[in-house]
């Protein structure tokens, strides 16, 4: 008997978030722009799926990516840290609209929310955003003379995450500080899908360079570009 | 699937290994389990974690192999298989606390109806205690595999109604192998006998155990 | 220290930079205090952290240098100097709730005598909230020195007795630089001058702040 | 005016744990005796503080390293997830004499409480040892269903690590499973010093690869040894 190699490389954008429902939670890696997982955007916005609630550092650039998503109307609720951009325009006027409802957090606070669904952790004090607006209603406590507000896990049913190179197992390597919230979101994540310009054979991402160990990935979709 | 006689403690860990799926990702405890690893194939792809940070565990180091920076959770050397990746305590242990490792496979002095574990700690007056990762492992995986004989060396059953060892998880266990049968376990439906091995029968194990065993060998 | 006139943005930026201590670890925020970095010297060997992942920045890229995979936290282009490491977004935060940056530098709307920050709502009707990392900034770093106009366009003073501005954070500002005048800000003792650009005196401080200065110029 | 480039390297071990004090509580990197700083804790053994509190995931194999700083009596308390070992003979005769105390956390709230410390959180909420002996006392909260232990950080004066390669700035890599603790126990303590088998140009780390970065080490002493 001869087995079947496993490999998480799907052939397509679409086949990789076919089975992406009305109502899914979807943390989406970047910050602004570097990180972003354009052309998986592009195809959940092909998909269709509405209702979604989505979770970025940010609430869209200019016309393109996760702003064109927002644009479609499929977004009930962003959770980011911070919307407001020089050109985030299409979200300024689709929360004036109404459309949107907008969760802020601080960018660590969600960086930890994140952090702590991947490992498994049912919530911790921090101190950041003690006595602030952004704290109202949340549990505190004084440990050891300082103050903290209890913050929850916040997981997601996908994430869809840009790296720089994978393996059949989904062994990720990022590049730069295009890293930012992939290697958390990846742990977040009930399905985790990675785009990235290039795969690589088993066994050449160096071991100890792995920085998402292919656990976390479930699907990885080649986006082949010129310049990268 | 039965077979004449109970198993060998290798035709056990042959056993255990035949039941994980392809690609899973899997961590096996010191002692007995750590065995399994001698029969998984290599078609499996199966994916060996390792909670002193490693993924990717290959077979045990011999000879020149041997590298002192390069061990297992039980301290005895091993290899690294194509594909593995290092990562720091935290990094591991948060991998398994959050839910990724589709199996781990552990020892036990006990296990009760209910999925309870008592795996790390006699409780003897004098005993140093000594927890490891017992207790991160069992809270940790989506499915806790047991192995262990059905009895101890005195008779008395290992599978309870109500611990009696220290616990090292409250409801974590999915799956108990023993040489003489294959046991699931259910929070909400209880305990079935899936598989039998030698000529011991359901009504045999609900004797000795005194527990209310399904039968679920599809002969029953 | 006095000068003759008060400063100017520019010089506000070099005399915070010359106020860095060799081998510091520093957050630059958003905005004024990104200029700063025009002022530190090779000899300072001052190593800059920016929390969208890296320790190490270099100076804002140009031309051929540009790489979209490489911007600092106001998502401007930048470079990478020698000795540099990439990580995660929340090893990058961790690293700065736990207290590892010696200096986080930021503008401000409003500090109070106790060290409290408003620097990220205006909270104004209709304004989109938006707090990327100013808050984790403001009760991350050692020393949170905060750089700003002394006075609003309409000349209200910005240094208060207590915030009427969206609170940042609580008690976690240190020094003050403005244009006129260096505030530290101590808890237990209050706020002292420190030093004064300019014709400006600290009763001329005292006036324009009702605020009670400790006068630490060492002229007083 | 020429300043002088800032360097974390240390001529010696001596040098490096000259300012340790009675009662001080040390976190000591190592797994066994995989990424165990041998030579640190030979100096610290040398240098004779007292009363000190150890944190270590075991308590020493051998009579080398973390077992002969045990037996020098020096080792008040220590703080660790598997005492018992085969070769733990001196911790075994120590505890049962009555001349050590013993704290066991699981091992993965051992990390994590660590890692609390480094990142700034004042506690968290855990599902390892609910409802067992190490629970007993503690603060406990379901969420979401599901039961939890409330642990808190775990902080020490000094880490004594071991790392692979280092740079001027403390920059580190490890090697293989000798990393273990020494990256979150860099973190957690006021010092950390670091012992390497080589000592590499700035620049020469990769800064997508570093481990450890520069910013939790205060010390780095050169131990050069033939196999490394």
């Amino acid at each position: 008997m001869r087995g079947v190699m496993v490999s998480k490389i799907f052939d397509s954008v679409d086949a990789a978030l076919a089975d992406i429902r009305d109502g899914a939670t979807i943390m989406i890696g970047g910050f602004g722009t570097a990180g972003q997982p354009v052309e998986l955007i592009d195809g959940l916005i092909r998909h269709g799926a509405r209702d979604l609630t989505i979770v970025n550092n940010n609430a869209g650039n200019g016309e393109v990516g996760l702003a064109l998503l927002i644009k479609s109307g499929f977004v009930r609720k962003i959770i980011c840290s911070f919307p407001r951009q020089t050109d985030s325009q299409i979200f300024d006027e689709t929360y004036r609209a109404g459309k949107i409802e907008l969760e802020v957090v601080p960018q660590g606070n969600l960086a930890e929310r994140i952090r702590a669904a991947g490992a498994g952790i049912g919530g911790f004090f921090t101190p950041t955003g003690y006595g602030t607006l952004l704290a109202e209603g949340k549990e505190t406590r004084t440990i050891d003379g300082r103050d903290y507000v209890f913050e929850s896990p916040l997981r997601a049913d996908y994430a869809l995450i840009k790296a720089h190179r994978a393996d059949r197992l989904g062994n990720l390597v990022y590049r730069k500080t295009a890293r930012n919230f992939g290697p958390v979101m990846a742990t977040a994540a009930a399905t985790t899908i990675v785009q990235v310009p290039a795969i690589v054979e088993l066994g050449q991402l160096d071991p100890e360079n792995v920085i998402t160990p292919g656990i976390f990935v479930n699907r990885v979709v080649l986006i082949e570009k010129e310049a990268e | 699937m039965s077979t004449a006689a109970p198993l060998s403690r290798a035709e056990m860990a042959q056993r255990v290994a035949a039941d994980i799926p392809p690609g899973s990702y899997v961590n096996l405890g010191i002692g007995i389990p750590t065995s399994v690893s001698n029969y998984l194939t290599a078609e499996q792809d199966v994916i060996l974690h390792t909670e002193n940070g490693l993924l990717g565990m290959g077979p045990e180091a011999h000879g020149d192999e041997i590298d002192d920076d390069l061990i297992n959770a039980g301290k005895i050397p091993v290899t690294e298989a194509i594909g593995a990746s290092y990562f720091h305590h935290a990094d591991s242990f948060g991998m398994m606390r959050g839910g990724h490792l589709d199996i781990a496979v552990l020892g036990a002095f006990q296990v009760s109806i209910t999925g309870d574990l008592a795996n790390w700690h006699t409780g003897e007056p004098g005993a140093i205690p000594a927890v490891g990762g017992a207790m991160d492992l069992a809270v940790g995986a989506k499915n806790v595999f047991v192995m262990m004989e059905l009895t101890t060396k005195k008779g008395q059953p290992k599978l309870v109604e109500a611990l009696t060892y220290p616990v090292t998880g409250l409801g974590c266990v999915t799956r108990v192998y023993t040489e003489v049968a294959v046991f699931d376990i259910d929070r909400t439906t209880g305990v079935s006998v899936t598989e039998l091995f030698g000529p011991t029968t359901v009504d045999d194990l609900r004797t000795l155990t005194n527990l209310p065993l399904t039968d679920a060998t599809g002969k029953g």
